[in-house]
This record gives C-alpha cells, sequence and structure tokens, in this order.
C-alpha cells in the first residue's frame, strides 16, 4: 500500500479526496483516519475498526521509511493503535475485552464527531460568504443630528462658581490691608531733618512734635484701631530716625527719666566735629 | 386596520438601506414611534411590519439587491447568484483557510468551549494564527472562562459570525442529521 | 441590436449598490467585458448601458431608495424627501465655561445689573463672547438700562435659567449668608 504515500505532494485543502494519502495534506493522524473510514464507504458506526487500524499502521510504517521524523502525535496515535489492534486480534482476555470495546467505541466517536464537523465546516465554506460571494452596500448614510443647542447647568457648578468669584474677592481686600501705609524710618528721617533745617528755634523740642498729625493718618474706610496702629509706627520710626541721626552727631538726644519724654535738639558746632 | 401609513413602507426601505448592520425590528418600530405612527395596539404595530418587511422582501425578489432576514435583523445584499459576475471586479477578502473554518464549526456547534476541547475534537493542536485570524474577523468572542484548573477562555461565535454566514440566528446552522442525510462517505 | 444580456442590469444593479463611491460608466464597462460581453461596437455598448442605467434609475423612481448620478458615477441613496423620517437627533449639550459661569452666578445674585458691575466683582474685564455665550443660550436677557451716563444695559436671568436649574424662582436660590458664613467680606 506503499503507493498510498506520496509525501511532499500538498493536497489541495478543498479538493475531493482521492484513493490517494498524501500525509501533509492531512490535519492530524485523526483527519487521515477519518479519510481512510471514508474509503471504506460506509456508515461510521459499522467500519471496520481493524481493517483501518491496518490501513493506518501500513501507512505510517511506509512513511517513516521515507520520513524519520514523522510527528510524534501521528506515533503515538500508531502505539495505541498498535495496542488496539493486538486486543481485537486476541480478543479472549475478558477484561482487555471490555476496554478493547471501550476504545472502539471512543474512536468511532471521535471520527463521527470529526466527520460532523467536517461536513459543517464545508457547508458553510460553501455558503455564499459575505464579502466573499455577496456584499452589503459599500455606502452608509448617517442621519444622526448633533443638537447642542441646550446648556448643562447643575446647581452645584453653578453655586461654585459664585463662591469661587466671592474668594477671590475677599483675598484680594485683605491683600490691600497688608499693604496700608505705615510711617517708616526713612519717612521719619526726611521729616526731621526737613523740620531742623527748617527750624530757628535753638534748644530742645520733644520727640512728639515731629510725629506727623493725627489727621494725616486718617483715611477713609480706615479703622480706629487701624489708626492707633499707625500712630505707633509713626512713633517708633520717629525714634529710630532719631537714634540714626544723633549717630551721626547731626543731633543731640537727651531723656531725662526711664519712660520719660525724649527730648532733641541740633547738635553744638563743637560736637559736629 | 392600517396603523401603518403606505408612506413608511419607503421610508423603512430607506432606513434599512442607510444602515450599515442589519436592522432589528426593535429599532424600526421605534422609528415609527419617533414618527408618530399610532403605538397602542404594539402587536397590530408588529404584525403589520411584518406585512411589510414580507412585502419589500418580494418586491426585490427579482433584483440585483434582495432583502434578507440575517442576524436578527433585515439587510439588502447583493443577490446571491450574481457572484461570479461580482467577484471579477470585486476585491475579495482571504478565504477562512480549511483549519480556521472547521474551528469555527466546532466553537459554533460546541459554544462556548476551550481551545483543548477544539483541539480534542479536532486531533491536532490549533495554531495561535488560526484564532487570530477568527478574532480578526470578529467572528468569535471569548465568553469568560472555565471553572477548571488553569480558568481557560471559552470561545463563542459573533453577530459577525452570522452575517458572514447570511443566518438569522444559529438556529440555523444545519442539524447533525441533515448533514449526514447525504449518502455518506462518498469519495468522489 | 441588443449587446448586454438582460442579465447584466441585475449585475449593475449590485455592482452599483455594493460600491463606496459613485460608480463611473467607465467601470461599468470594465465589468461587461470582464464578463465577456461583446465589445465591438463601444458606442453601442455605451449607449446600451445608458439606456439600463435609465431604465434602472425609472424602476427606483416611487421606492424608498433612488438612484443618482452623482459627481460622474452612479450611487444609490435613500430618496432624500425620507431624511426627515430618519433624522435621529442626539443632544448633546454644551457646557459653560469658567468665566460664562462666574458671570451668571453674579447676574443671578446681582440682577439687574451691568457689565461694569460684574466686571468689578469679577475683578477682570468680560469678554463679549461671554455675554454672546449666556445670551445664545437663552439664560440672560436684557432688562432696560441703568440711569446713569452712557445708560448701560442691565442684564438679569431669564425663565430658561430657571429651568435648567430645576428651580421655580430666584428665591428658591441659596441664600448668599448661607454660602458665605466663613467669609466676612461679601461681595455686594
Amino acid at each position: 500500500m506503499s503507493e498510498l504515500i506520496d509525501i511532499g505532494l500538498e493536497q489541495g485543502i478543498w479538493e475531493t479526496e482521492s484513493f490517494v494519502v498524501h500525509l501533509d495534506g492531512f490535519e492530524g493522524p485523526l483527519d487521515l483516519l477519518l479519510q481512510l473510514a471514508r474509503t471504506q464507504k460506509v456508515d461510521l458506526s459499522k467500519i471496520s475498526i481493524l481493517q483501518l487500524v491496518e490501513q493506518y499502521l501500513e501507512i505510517i510504517e511506509s512513511a517513516r521509511k521515507i520520513r524519520l521524523e514523522l510527528a510524534a502525535d501521528w506515533l503515538v496515535m500508531a502505539a495505541w493503535l498498535a495496542w488496539l489492534k493486538s486486543c481485537l486480534l486476541l480478543p479472549e482476555k475478558p477484561i482487555d475485552g471490555e476496554e478493547t470495546e471501550h476504545a472502539v467505541d471512543l474512536l468511532q466517536e471521535r471520527l463521527e464527531e470529526l466527520e460532523h464537523i467536517n461536513k459543517v465546516a464545508r457547508w458553510m465554506n460553501d455558503r455564499p460568504l459575505l464579502g466573499s460571494e455577496v456584499f452589503t452596500r459599500g455606502y452608509y448614510e448617517d442621519h444622526t443630528e448633533i443638537d447642542s443647542s441646550g446648556v448643562v447647568l447643575d446647581i452645584s457648578r453653578f453655586m461654585n462658581a459664585y463662591v469661587g468669584v466671592a474668594r477671590r474677592k475677599s483675598k484680594k481686600k485683605s491683600w490691600r490691608i497688608r499693604s496700608f501705609n505705615f510711617w517708616t524710618v526713612r519717612d521719619a528721617l526726611s521729616r526731621l531733618k526737613r523740620l531742623l533745617g527748617q527750624s530757628d528755634v535753638p534748644g530742645w523740642h520733644v520727640l512728639d512734635a515731629f510725629l506727623p498729625s493725627y489727621t494725616s493718618l486718617q483715611e477713609p474706610g480706615v479703622t480706629i484701631d487701624m489708626i492707633s496702629r499707625r500712630v505707633k509706627a509713626a512713633w517708633s520710626g520717629t525714634l529710630l530716625a532719631g537714634l540714626e541721626l544723633a549717630k551721626d552727631g547731626q543731633i543731640q538726644l537727651n531723656q531725662k527719666e526711664q519712660f520719660g519724654r525724649i527730648q532733641l535738639k541740633k547738635a553744638d558746632e563743637e560736637i559736629k566735629q | 386596520m392600517t396603523v401603518i401609513p403606505i408612506l413608511f413602507k419607503e421610508v423603512l426601505e430607506a432606513f434599512i438601506f442607510s444602515q450599515e448592520n442589519p436592522v432589528s425590528e426593535k429599532s424600526m418600530i421605534e422609528l415609527l414611534i419617533k414618527n408618530a405612527v399610532s403605538s397602542e395596539d404594539m402587536t397590530a404595530l408588529s404584525n403589520e411590519l411584518q406585512l411589510i418587511l414580507e412585502q419589500l422582501q418580494q418586491e426585490y425578489r427579482n433584483k440585483g439587491i434582495r432583502l434578507y432576514n440575517i442576524a436578527g435583523g433585515w439587510q439588502f445584499r447583493t443577490a446571491e447568484e450574481l457572484a461570479p459576475y461580482l467577484v471579477k471586479v470585486i476585491n475579495k477578502p482571504k478565504r477562512l483557510s480549511r483549519a480556521a473554518m472547521e474551528t469555527l464549526a466546532i466553537i459554533a456547534y460546541h459554544q462556548p468551549c476551550t481551545r483543548a476541547e477544539i483541539e480534542n475534537i479536532r486531533g491536532v493542536s490549533l495554531g495561535q494564527n488560526v484564532l487570530d485570524s477568527l478574532l480578526e474577523s470578529v467572528l468569535i468572542k471569548p465568553c469568560g472562562t472555565k471553572a477548571v484548573p488553569g480558568r481557560p477562555i471559552l470561545w463563542g461565535t459573533t453577530q459577525d459570525f452570522l452575517s458572514y454566514l447570511g443566518l438569522n440566528s444559529l438556529q440555523d446552522l444545519p442539524k447533525k442529521e441533515d448533514l449526514f442525510a447525504d449518502i455518506p462517505y462518498q469519495t468522489s
């Protein structure tokens, strides 16, 4: 039966099967077995398993003479079938007999199932397939219109926006408070120098006299509390400016007692030198 | 006792024609209701729709375009018997290989099933390229996993599978008995 | 003197249907030639094709689908007058920008108010597009003018504004005092 084998020639996938078997054309040993079963031209449930097994083993045997590297699953199937054949030929052992019957049934079932799938696949392949034989419309029309005239308005986003504005606004206000005009040392220095330059009154003057006027510290919207802080700032500014001028020797400072009034006067010529 | 105005045969014809996929009767009913076709008696509406669809199908019986009931909906397609003339000018996609077609057949009949189950029936291991080609053509989809060790993926067929074969539902696949009815094991 | 077999009316019908773009008469002639339709007399072939196309167009005259001669080719399309029945409107409401939302909130709480007042509260100048978008969405409306030099327009909210927020009246807006319990300074 070696004329069955023609290894190396691809068998057309959907071609009608000939009696010649090309191993490469088969999808595994089960596929080959099915093909061999078909050649018996009987119902799968009535095939001669023994004949089938003999055919398969013969093919594998002759194939191995040509191609030693025959795939493992083909050989495993061959080994299993060889065992099945030996059992079928020696049916006298009762235990083995049962097992053999089961094995035969199993093989038959699998072949039937595969035959079914083969037929379904063929049936599917013979149908007019979409994209191959039948075609849908090549162009689609889209009749959807997008209406975006509406607005998403939810109360939480709306309130959030308002609170956001208010918070930004209140932050701005407090920033302006921090930038209030305090009487700085530099302000005090220039005021002191100016007043001393103008003053033609020799002798001691109280430091209080050099403070900016209370009314000049008053501005609309400024609280009483803020004004008293401005007064204190003016005080310390003027004192520091006085100390600075005294260090330079431009003026003399005098305080008679602790927490007493601070007095100042233009420095004498001799001290200046 | 007509509830659907005569004009709507044309509207439905245009609606089915304009859509990319088979149009379900449900969306046709929706379209009718949206266009203020009385919807008091839903059964009457549905029955009448059925009549209109049959009438349309009849009208296209002898044309190059036919109206088919596919994958649970209605779709216009070119007439099957014109394929030999059309394939000469239309570029066809590659056909599925025998391995892919058999795998698809197993999945169709045994869904949901695992890769191991497919391999067991075919008696050969399943190449990844086969699964890939079926997935790529959207003919199969994963349908969860099997509650066994390793939790293998279960495969099933898609809506596109039905559309591909021109079937309305899985019920339209041939029965085992029907396939074996013709003379078995002809080698010719 | 027919050169095109009768069957080819259907073939051409199916061919035009299957193509994405309008099919030129040139590619129809190609299809005929590839299918071995006699082509000795090209003028006769072309004339007959013309007749077939006109016949097809006639057949579809009273259907939901029409055959149109578009952009130098032929294409099936749904009948134009049926479009109103097929239109499916999808609502995609716009979202207001932050500037628009803030402006709207200020108008709601301080109405009627002028543009200058809004700018003063927000601390930034108000783009015309912001007011336009609110007007376009019918959320605000002019409510007369303020009796100051220049007579600026006074803005207020509309009925639509209330219905968008699901409020019955402006009284239902949360009170300012409740909103700003922790902020000593109030935007007034």
